[in-house]
């Protein structure tokens, strides 16, 4: 596990959020509050608007309306910069090795974690070497949670952190998680699938579609 | 306007052609706009029966 | 029905679009009544009551539509940034709308000042196409509109499209100042004498007055047809909105 | 800092091992500059005067045929969305791949001019005007396309409009570069060249950045 140095905290409050996607409105009036150490499972059928929601906390997407407030983040810090977003692209080159596509951002995010460390973990030490190209899905998905560790950041954005991934996949991603939460990092996941948490009483579950 | 001089053909062209041309898309624009409106009274014919019931203001 | 009808759906939050079509509709009668008297006053000026240029003879008729229309596809350029700043620094929704009206319409003048300026240059250059630099700046803005009308038409996504366009509009609008001051630089280096067009307010006022009026004219007709348009766009979007949740009712037929 | 190299050396990497892009964008240019003669006959008195304006054309095709290259994989493969939360503002990282592009599409130019030159009977002096041109002018041309590109990344055929976007817009660019390379406008056309090839290498990063963020809307 990596050292368990407290992450910087922060903590996220939203106020009635509204997206829409298209001409489709896909939620309004969302709220929620979440604390340092706490993680958040964001459930619901798919068009439901999980992806929209997790673009919109990472600020690729402004919502319609309502707002989205961080605290604990110091003036000159751009936005950003202190969240990790984990989407269905991996950002992975084929042609570059695992080592290079990790070393390449661990350098654009800042990170100050250890690659081999960080590879080690995710169980692709042994290829690091390999052009990331002949990586199967799952291993893929891997390297890209290798690029969470080696920067270590306060907020996970995960949207389908377990898709494409085995059972000891699903494992990794809940030890992970719980890592993380453990140093005060917050999550918001996005999954329809179950995760493997230690501790239940630090998570909240949100549904959307129907129900919100 | 006296005989058709050198000049006053091109006169005349550029009057025309810009008569023309802006004519041509008064017409296409007041077309487009009536053509759209045609649609949607025909679609919100179409679905009236549901929409009132829905009580969605018109 | 299904719960999306009840749900607020994109268009009741972009509000103002229906106001404006209230607004807009009001005027579009007394504007066309007002731009077709000043048309008619323009044209008696221009074509009967002013006299013939000493230098040009009757040609500066022609200048009486080439001015206005050059006027305008600069004019509608500038209309375009304006709503261009609004669809990305205030994201008003009716931004997009009118930056979308304005494209053709300033083709169509940009154009039409390509085709009155060829027929003015004819008899004082002797040819239909004379490279001189204020021609040449105008068939690149011509493109360059040409160039926007495409892009708008690349996009499936209309709404998205608005904010790509606006954009590309303010990297046009930098580069136009520098493609203009080259062409000029570029005329000059081949061709020193440049024919002289009055252009100046030096102009006697026997040949201003028609010019002014011409120019008010063509404004008045953009700016009405722009309006028209934009409602047109407005109406197009709330079809294609309709359109959608019939797909979308008929989908799912919860 | 450190994410500015990591681009511009992960681009160069990508390119030197993904096959021969920087060879075909170099059979183009020489291409485009050999079948001229076949064009307009093989008389060399007038090839001499129209090299100049050939071998920018061909620069400029070239540069515009590497375009689509510069940002497209990056927004599919998801990197674009993950450029947001870099440590380096998204302008930084974009100039890091205009960086990129120039030495990937305008360098291996400049170094190939020489064959263009021999073919369309230019002399030395003239040769060494044209690549000074090539040099100070394809900055200006790589940061005209970049924005060309950034803002037609979204689209599926975006590589078919880019060109004829940004055409009208690098006029001042082949207007000074010709320019500048025929011994009587000579020093003044270099300077403007200069001048309009910073203004766009300057504008490029920020308004790209800003059509990459509300493309990924």
């Amino acid at each position: 596990m990596p050292a368990p140095d407290r992450l910087p905290q922060r903590q996220i409050d939203v106020t009635d959020l509204a997206c829409r996607r298209g001409e489709r409105l896909l939620f309004s009036n969302l709220g929620f509050s979440l604390a340092p150490g706490r993680a958040l499972l964001v459930r619901g059928p798919n068009g439901t608007g999980k992806t929209t929601l997790i673009r919109t906390l990472a600020g690729l997407i402004a919502p319609d309306a309502g707002s989205i407030a961080i605290a604990g983040r110091s003036e000159e810090e751009r936005p950003g910069t202190d969240m990790h977003l984990l989407a269905h692209a991996s950002g992975v080159k084929g042609r570059l090795t695992v080592e290079e596509n990790l070393a390449f951002w661990r350098a654009v995010n800042g990170g100050s974690g250890d690659a081999g460390e960080a590879l080690d973990i995710v169980g692709l030490r042994g290829i690091a070497d390999l052009e990331a190209g002949h990586l199967s899905a799952g291993q893929t998905r891997r390297l890209a949670l290798a690029r969470l560790i080696v920067a270590p950041r306060p907020i996970w954005l995960l949207d389908e952190p377990t898709a494409a991934l085995d059972a000891e996949g699903d494992a990794l991603v809940g030890r992970l998680i719980d890592s993380h939460l453990a140093q005060g990092g917050l999550c918001i996941a996005a999954t329809h699938l179950p995760l493997a948490l230690a501790d239940t009483d630090r998570i909240a579950t949100l549904t959307l579609g129907g129900a919100a | 306007m006296t005989g058709l001089g050198p000049h006053w053909v091109f006169i005349v062209a550029a009057y025309l052609g810009v008569a023309l041309v802006t004519g041509l898309t008064i017409w296409s624009v007041v077309a487009s706009a009536r053509r759209i409106e045609a649609r949607i009274a025909r679609l919100e014919a179409e679905t009236r029966p549901h929409v009132v019931a829905a009580g969605r203001p018109n | 029905m299904s719960s999306v009808a009840e749900k607020p759906n994109w268009f009741s939050r972009l509000a103002n679009p229906g106001q404006f079509l209230i607004w807009s509709r009001l005027v579009n009668r007394p504007l066309a009544v007002v731009t077709g008297l000043v048309f008619v006053a323009g044209l008696y000026y221009a074509l009967l009551h002013s006299p013939a240029d000493y230098q040009m003879g009757e040609t500066v008729r022609i200048m009486y539509i080439h001015v206005p229309n050059a006027w305008l596809s600069q004019f509608v350029y500038g209309v375009m940034v304006v709503s261009a700043l609004g669809s990305l620094v205030w994201r008003h929704p009716m931004a997009d709308v009118s930056m979308k009206a304005a494209a053709p319409l300033g083709a169509v003048f940009t154009g039409l000042a390509l085709y009155t300026g060829s027929l003015w240059g004819r008899p004082t250059w002797g040819t239909f196409w004379e490279w001189d630099g204020r021609m040449t700046s105008t068939l690149v803005l011509f493109f360059i509109y040409l160039g926007l009308i495409a892009l708008w038409r690349a996009f499936d996504d209309q709404l998205r499209a608005g904010r790509i366009v606006a954009v590309f509009t303010l990297i046009g609008a930098i580069n136009i100042p520098i493609v203009k001051f080259s062409v000029d630089w570029w005329h000059t280096l081949h061709q020193p004498a440049s024919v002289f067009t009055p252009e100046g307010p030096h102009m006697p006022m026997s040949i201003l007055m028609p010019l002014l009026i011409m120019t008010l004219a063509f404004t008045l007709l953009f700016t009405s047809l722009q309006l028209l348009s934009m409602q047109v766009e407005v109406r197009r979007r709330r079809l294609a909105t309709m359109e959608k949740r019939r797909a979308y009712a008929a989908g799912t037929p919860n | 800092m450190k994410g500015f190299a990591a681009v511009i050396r992960r681009d160069l990497t990508l390119a030197f091992r993904g096959g021969g892009d920087i060879m075909t964008l170099l059979l183009f240019f020489v291409m485009v500059g050999a079948i001229v003669p076949f064009a307009v006959g093989p008389d060399k008195a007038l090839l001499s005067r129209l090299a100049p304006g050939i071998v920018w054309i061909a620069a400029f095709l070239s540069l515009l045929l590497g375009l689509d290259r510069l940002f497209r994989n990056d927004h599919e493969d998801g990197s674009l969305a993950l450029f947001r939360q870099a440590e380096l503002p998204l302008a930084g990282l974009v100039a890091a791949k205009v960086i990129a592009h120039w030495l990937l599409a305008a360098l291996p130019l400049i170094v190939a001019s020489p064959v263009l030159a021999v073919l369309l009977a230019m002399d030395a002096p003239t040769w060494l005007r044209v690549v000074l041109s090539l040099v100070i002018g394809t900055p200006g041309l790589a940061a005209l396309g970049a924005m060309g590109a950034a803002v037609t990344v979204s689209l599926p055929r975006g590589g078919l409009l880019a060109p004829v976007l940004i055409t009208p817009l690098a006029l001042p660019l082949l207007i000074f570069g010709t320019g500048s390379i025929d011994a009587m406008a000579g020093n003044s056309a270099l300077l403007l060249l200069a001048a309009v090839s910073l203004v766009l290498v300057a504008v490029a990063p920020f308004m790209a950045a800003l059509a990459l963020a509300v493309s990924e809307d």
